[in-house]
């Protein structure tokens, strides 16, 4: 085990924070301030992927940056775990970027300035808290990032937007404060330190009853995980741009809460204690509870992107569920569900988005026949569903493969089935929307036969990320070995 | 200390206090008060409290009536008979009261005698006072000792209390900067050739002596009774008792209001500054015995004693100038006008 | 008797601190209040001076004069200065306050033309 | 020339001289008081940083004024715990200072010297109560403080004469109950100075007489810091009182008074009496738990934005006094970096409500409209206030609630715990409903495009100190465990 001490993690984090600046000095020339978007998000890129080597190598990047106060340290450390989710993020933001770009000219937006502002300090949070060495860091970027989407959330900054934007307030900061901070401080009076480690820090410090009840409000207070009940803030915050619902939304607000959920599991509580504890079946119970209902609800959603974000609350505990299961193969899963997702649902809300750019359109009831119109985007649309559901050749297949392993490895029949059924569900969701936009008569036709499709800037990327989909079947790398290897460092097998 | 004659003192004190608090006549009410005063005056001194005694008469019995009279006048005379009574205030001020008395009954179980001569407060830092003043300070009343020297601190605050007060009645009622030039006439429609010639005449004779003992009282503060504060009350109230026989403007052509404030600041700022002297001539703050060095022919002691008068002095300037600053202001409802 | 001649200076300022407290809640009218105000704060002078008392002392004065040789001075025949001293502050803060009291009150007066505090708080909606 | 030694006195001697020298020089010319009361608070900032650094290096500093010994004259005694909330007071007037000039020139343009002349006083007044070792002298400062106090926040005229008559009132009871409580710890000890009565107590711990003089210096501070159910004062008061006077009071007032509690407990009656002597603990607990609950109730009811901010005022008080009523080290040090968090978050509120003031005539939650787009920089500085006050990190606020958190956790006091969070929950309401307003424009259409709004920030004389306020929250908050470890941590008593 090699451990780097490099700033390298904390720059990843900083370098979209302090692009605001310039973004904010240019506000008047778009194309520079873009410029300025695309040059953070490559420096970024290219942060993560140095550090990529050190991690696949089976060592870690830490950086202390301030110990605040004892035992609380604002501390960095780029382990396989962060380094999978670090990536992600950090390859989607550009995609998104240049997505943004398109959409938002191409609607006209005003406020642009915020947004891509905003934007960039959303993404140094993503980053702070993947690659966070400590419970109180993780705490620090999660409520950064709250408070940086609630401009992206609300920009449209009318009726409908105030409201959605309370909701989504209420859930998340609700959340964070009334459980996350009061377990978090619970952890520190019981140890001492919040420091993630390989076998958790609560094990032999406190009785059942106080594990149970920590492990509660942790797996509900990460709001952002969108564990059922407190799901209600992702539907409402749709009414968001449809950028941001795609970054934000299936990639980095939604996994943060995942993720945030992964490293207190496997960092804080520790494999072994919850095993011993037998917690595992109960949090397995509340992720398959989230899985089938969020998927039937979201059977009964008209809403395009209404029926994306309960597909995403579904998928989401998909990944809690991996982490539940406390086997190797499903713990994989989860993780690698974490990177399968993201491309595939990301494809999905780029083709929402580019949709609603081309035609105005956001109901499936009002998209018949619209594969005629726009058949890139609805094919890619499809991959992004496949990948979803998880039917080959996709990304989304490899990762419910693993989850399917883990169950039985686990001896988990009852979530084994969880999953088919949701699976299932997954596919009569998703489609009927294709199926209805190509297969249908000229009559039925909402949309005449002519090919025109959202700009290019809005296209190619949904185009890049619907491939990579497809090429993360074939070569799972380096998700999968990253996710092997977190896997390895927690269970300790 | 004869217990019955204090016990008679008391009693009627608080039957003075009763009756000012419940008097529906707020002019009345305020003469009672100053009577209660009177007789708290008495027993201070019955109790050896000199110097609080005199304190007490000039500013309680004397000073504090004279504004209560001016607000008094410029607002209304009598209290409105409740309609509806204040049950609930009523109630929660007996409930407070009876709660803090019991309270404070409470304590006085476990007080020494009074005057018990062996109490800890006798014993502990009193003899020190009692027998340094004289070899410390080669001043004889212990009280102006700890006042000006001892404590010194606590009195160069207490002074900027009264500055603060004067600035504040200054700053609420607000006269300079917008003062009315122009001639008012008065709300009773008097003039000043209409005031008592009798009681004018009165005044032109007492004012000087009234000065003269003033600075007396000030200038013998070592040896007697009084002091900065006493004598600073009386100059004040030679002015005041101006303004009341003739009027505010007789008085303002004497000692402007502007000049009483320049006077006011003066004073404290002779207290702070013999304080910061000390400090640069290398000394601790107000520690007066390195004022030998600068003053011809002083031993640290005597240099104490005239450190002492120094700041006396400035106490006497604040406390004339605010005590004729709140009069004013007052009388006057913040105008400067002719007053009552 | 005993317990009567003993505590007797203590009683009395707790009664007229009790005045005091009583007018400065229950009654309406302003002035009255300060009234009240005045008195709680003499009451808790009487209290200082109380503690300052010592039978068979005289006032902390020391007598010196011309004639007078100068003797080792006897502690027991003055009274304890201390509590003088700090009355002294106490009746100056106290009338310091009454200044700044009146000017409100007169400030209030001229502004709602009534000293009666529920007739200014109506006054004020 | 002045040797360090003289530090301590020069802290509360500068503003002192100066606000006389003001007053003169006011009278002569109006424009000299500005520039001559921030030197003065610069010299008495610059004085109590240096005696902090000695504080640091040197430990206690004793200083005997007069050059008399103590007991016997007045002592200045700078420990660790006081030397940190001079520079607090120090800094926070000079910040409202420089802050408060076009407010006093708009609001009382013919009142400026006697402004200034009362600001510097009231500044002197409070740092004198931070730093005496006395506990009489302690009670004039008091009154020095209350008195300027009265008088500025009459000075706001109309509806803030009949709050200050009333602060008069309930004031004067507040320090003549501590004058009380120093009566009979001087009737039954003998002494004044706090250190003496400490050494001396302990022999008396069974009396009555010590019990009642406790409980009526505590009752003192809690009038004159607001503490629940003693707070009805302070709303009104500070809601209608003018900009500039609030700025300085609002942060200063009350954190002093709770110091002068911790000061009481800790060195005059000592934390053996006050904990365990005393079966008050939990009771005192609780009711700061109602304060806390019940400030953010009412915060949470008013419409008016500065009003609002009182009652947030009432919420934090509790959170001291409970903090400091824990009994607990965690606690206590929450109490204590909670003075210096809370006092400098304050500030930050109350100068940009003089802000609002300023620009829109009015403290109404809808005078705050479009406010992001208008002033993007004030609203910057006042977001990180306010989610101080939420207790976001890295902000202050999280790291004192932090401890008072494990403070409570360590007491076993959950009540407190859950109330702390609570609040925390009504600021994120409280705050996130005005950045809405703030945000969110009269009128705009559905997709917010509306007529153009220009900047229109504030002033640079009240955005600079704004500023500096909003970088000194965060800065303080990454120091939290410098000063808890260089300071705070010297200044909890020891053994509990």
């Amino acid at each position: 085990m090699e451990t780097v001490v490099s700033i390298k993690p904390l720059l990843a984090s900083l370098v979209s924070l302090v692009a605001v600046i310039p973004i904010v000095l240019s506000g008047k020339r778009p194309n520079l301030r873009e410029g300025w978007t695309f040059l953070a998000g490559l420096i970024k890129l290219g942060l993560v992927v140095s550090m990529l080597p050190v991690v696949l190598a089976g060592g870690t990047v830490q950086y202390t940056l301030w110990e605040v106060l004892p035992g609380l340290a604002i501390a960095f450390k780029a382990d396989a775990m962060g380094m999978l989710f670090a990536l992600i993020a950090a390859t989607l933001w550009l995609v998104t970027s240049a997505y943004s770009i398109g959409y938002m000219r191409g609607l006209h937006e005003h406020s642009q300035t915020r947004y891509f502002s905003f934007f960039a300090v959303a993404l140094s949070a993503t980053i702070g808290v993947a690659f966070a060495a400590n419970l109180f860091t993780l705490y620090l970027f999660y409520e950064m990032l709250s408070l940086a989407t609630y401009p992206l959330v609300t920009h449209h900054q009318d009726g409908e937007a105030r409201a959605s934007g309370r909701k989504y307030l209420t859930f998340i900061l609700g959340t964070s404060i009334g459980l996350v901070l009061p377990a978090m401080l619970i952890v520190y009076s019981l140890t001492g330190t919040l420091d993630f480690t390989a076998a958790g820090i609560l094990s032999g410090t406190t009785t059942k009853t106080v594990i149970v009840v920590l492990l509660l409000m942790f797996v509900f207070g990460f709001a952002k995980a969108g564990i059922m009940p407190m799901h209600g803030w992702l539907p409402a915050a749709m009414v968001a741009p449809t950028p941001v619902s795609a970054l934000l939304h299936a990639v980095a607000v939604v996994k943060v809460g995942v993720f945030s959920i992964f490293r207190i599991l496997t960092g804080i509580f520790g494999v072994d204690l919850l095993r011993t504890l037998g917690l595992g079946e109960t949090l397995c119970v509340i992720a398959s509870i989230t899985i089938l209902a969020a998927s039937l609800i979201a059977l009964s959603q008209d809403g395009l992107k209404r029926r994306l974000a309960f597909s995403t609350i579904g998928q989401l505990s998909y990944i809690v569920l991996g982490a539940a299961l406390l086997s190797p193969k499903g713990m994989v899963g989860g993780l690698l569900h974490i990177a399968m997702h993201a491309f595939g649902k990301i494809t999905l809300f780029f083709c929402a988005g580019a949709i609603f750019v081309a035609t105005g359109k956001k109901n499936i009831s009002e998209m018949v026949g619209i594969g005629k119109r726009m058949p890139v985007t609805m094919i890619a649309f499809l991959i992004g569903s496949m990948s979803v559901i998880g039917i080959p050749p996709t990304g989304g297949f490899i990762s419910k493969w693993h989850l399917l392993l883990g169950t039985l490895e686990a001896d988990q029949l009852p979530m084994l089935v969880v999953l088919l059924s949701s699976s299932l569900l997954n596919a009569a969701y998703f489609l009927p929307v294709f199926y209805r936009a190509f297969f249908c008569t000229a009559e039925e036709s909402l949309f005449p036969a002519k090919i025109e499709e959202a700009p290019a800037w809005c296209v190619a990327p949904l185009v890049l990320t619907a491939l990579i989909s497809v090429g993360l079947f074939f070569n799972p790398q380096p998700f999968l070995r990253l996710a092997e290897m977190a896997v390895q460092f927690c269970v300790g097998g | 200390m004869i217990w019955q004659f204090d016990l008679l003192i008391l009693a009627l004190g608080v039957l003075c206090a009763l009756a000012s608090i419940s008097l529906k006549d707020l002019l009345s009410a305020a003469i009672v008060f100053g009577a209660y005063s009177f007789l708290m005056c008495l027993l201070w001194t019955e109790m050896g409290a000199v110097d609080v005694a005199f304190t007490e008469a000039a500013v309680g019995a004397g000073v504090s009536t004279v504004f209560f009279l001016a607000a008094v006048y410029h607002t209304n005379r009598a209290v409105k008979p409740r309609r509806r009574g204040r049950l609930l205030h009523k109630l929660v001020g007996l409930v407070t009261a009876a709660c803090i008395g019991l309270l404070l009954l409470s304590a006085t179980a476990d007080f020494p005698t009074w005057a018990d001569p062996n109490s800890p407060a006798s014993v502990y830092l009193s003899p020190f006072y009692i027998t340094e003043t004289i070899p410390q300070t080669a001043v004889p009343n212990i009280v102006t000792a700890v006042l000006a020297d001892f404590r010194g601190f606590d009195t160069m605050f207490e002074t900027s209390v009264i500055f603060v007060a004067g600035l504040a009645v200054l700053a609420i009622l607000g006269s300079y900067g917008r003062r009315q030039r122009d001639y008012e006439p008065s709300p009773t429609g008097q003039d000043a050739a209409h005031q008592s010639s009798i009681v004018q005449t009165a005044c032109r004779v007492f004012v000087p002596f009234m000065q003269l003992f003033a600075l007396y009282v000030v200038a013998h503060g070592h040896h007697s009774p009084g002091g900065g504060f006493q004598g600073g009350v009386i100059l004040g109230a030679s002015f005041i008792l101006v303004a009341i026989s003739y009027d505010l403007r007789v008085m303002q052509r004497r000692l402007r209001e502007r000049l009483a404030m320049l006077f006011a600041g003066l004073g404290v700022l002779i207290y702070a500054g013999i304080g910061a002297l000390c400090l640069v001539l290398g000394a601790n703050f107000l520690d007066y015995s390195i004022l030998h060095t600068i003053l011809p022919a002083t031993s640290p002691i005597m240099a104490r004693s005239h450190g002492m008068l120094g700041v006396e002095i400035g106490v006497a300037f604040t406390v004339m100038a605010i005590m004729v600053i709140i009069y004013v202001n007052v009388a006057s409802h913040g105008k400067s006008d002719r007053g009552l | 008797m005993e317990m009567l001649l003993a505590k007797y200076n203590y009683w009395i300022y707790v009664t007229l601190m009790m005045i005091g407290i009583y007018a400065m809640i229950a009654k309406c009218n302003l002035m009255k209040k300060i009234i009240g105000m005045s008195i709680f704060q003499t009451a808790i002078i009487v209290f200082y001076v109380s503690i300052g008392a010592k039978k068979g002392a005289t006032i902390p004065i020391i007598a010196h004069g011309h004639g007078v040789a100068h003797e080792a001075v006897r502690v027991a025949d003055y009274v304890n200065p201390l509590p003088h001293v700090l009355m002294l502050t106490a009746i100056v803060v106290g009338v310091g306050t009454l200044g700044v009291a009146l000017a409100i009150a007169m400030s209030i007066h001229e502004k709602y033309g009534s000293l009666e505090e529920d007739e200014i708080l109506e006054r004020q909606e | 020339m002045i040797s360090p030694e003289q530090y301590p006195v020069l802290i509360v001697v500068t503003p002192l001289l100066s606000a006389f020298l003001i007053n003169i020089l006011g009278n002569m010319d109006k424009r000299f008081c500005y520039p001559a009361t921030l030197l003065a608070l610069a010299g008495s900032l610059a004085a109590a940083v240096g005696t902090l650094c000695r504080v640091a290096n040197e430990g206690v500093i004793h200083y005997r004024v007069g050059g008399w010994p103590p007991p016997f004259g007045i002592e200045y005694v700078v420990d660790h715990l006081n030397a940190l909330v001079l520079v607090v007071v120090a800094g926070v007037a000079l910040v409202a200072a420089v802050a408060s000039k076009r407010s006093v020139e708009e609001e009382f343009p013919h009142k400026i010297t006697q402004f200034y002349t009362l600001f510097v006083l009231l500044t002197t007044g409070l740092l004198g109560m931070t730093i005496t070792g006395d506990a009489f002298n302690l009670y004039v400062l008091m009154e020095i403080a209350a008195l300027t106090n009265y008088a500025l926040i009459a000075m706001g005229g109309n509806r803030a004469l009949m709050a200050s008559f009333n602060y008069v009132v309930v004031g004067t009871i507040g320090a003549c109950f501590y004058l009380l409580g120093v009566g009979h710890l001087y009737i039954m000890t003998g002494s004044l100075n706090m250190a003496d009565i400490m050494t001396i107590l302990p022999s008396l711990y069974g009396t009555n007489a010590i019990l009642v003089a406790a409980i009526l210096m505590l009752l003192g501070a809690w009038i004159k810091m607001a503490f629940f159910p003693l707070h009805g004062w302070l709303p009104n008061a500070y809601t209608y009182a003018p900009s500039a006077t609030s700025s300085l009071v609002a942060p200063l007032m009350t954190k002093v008074s709770v110091y002068i509690m911790i000061r009481v407990m800790f060195s005059v009656l000592g934390a053996t009496y006050v904990f365990t002597v005393l079966p008050v603990k939990e009771l005192i607990v609780w009711l700061a738990t109602a304060a806390i609950v019940g400030g953010s109730l009412f915060a949470l009811s008013q419409k008016d934005f500065k009003r609002m901010l009182t009652f947030l005022i009432v919420a934090e008080v509790g959170y001291m006094v409970g903090g400091a009523w824990l009994a607990t080290e965690r606690g206590i040090t929450g109490a204590i970096l909670h003075i210096v968090n809370d006092a400098v978050m304050t500030l930050c509120l109350f100068l940009f409500s003089a802000i609002v003031v300023y620009k829109t005539k009015g403290h109404q939650l809808s005078n705050l409209e479009g406010m992001f787009k208008k002033m993007p920089l004030t609203m910057t500085a006042f977001a990180v206030g306010a989610l101080s006050m939420i207790g976001v990190p890295p902000t202050a606020g999280f790291f004192s609630k932090w401890y008072l958190i494990l403070g409570g956790i360590d007491a076993g006091q959950w009540q407190f715990v859950v109330a702390l969070l609570f609040s925390s929950l009504v600021n994120a309401v409280l705050f996130f409903r005005i950045f809405e307003i703030a945000y969110y424009e009269p009128h705009s259409d559905h997709h917010g495009h509306s007529a153009p709004v220009a900047i229109d920030e504030a002033p640079m004389s009240m955005l600079l100190p704004l500023a500096v306020v909003a970088v000194a929250i965060i800065m303080l908050g990454l120091y939290s465990g410098e000063i808890v470890t260089t300071f705070i941590q010297h200044a909890v008593p020891a053994g509990i």
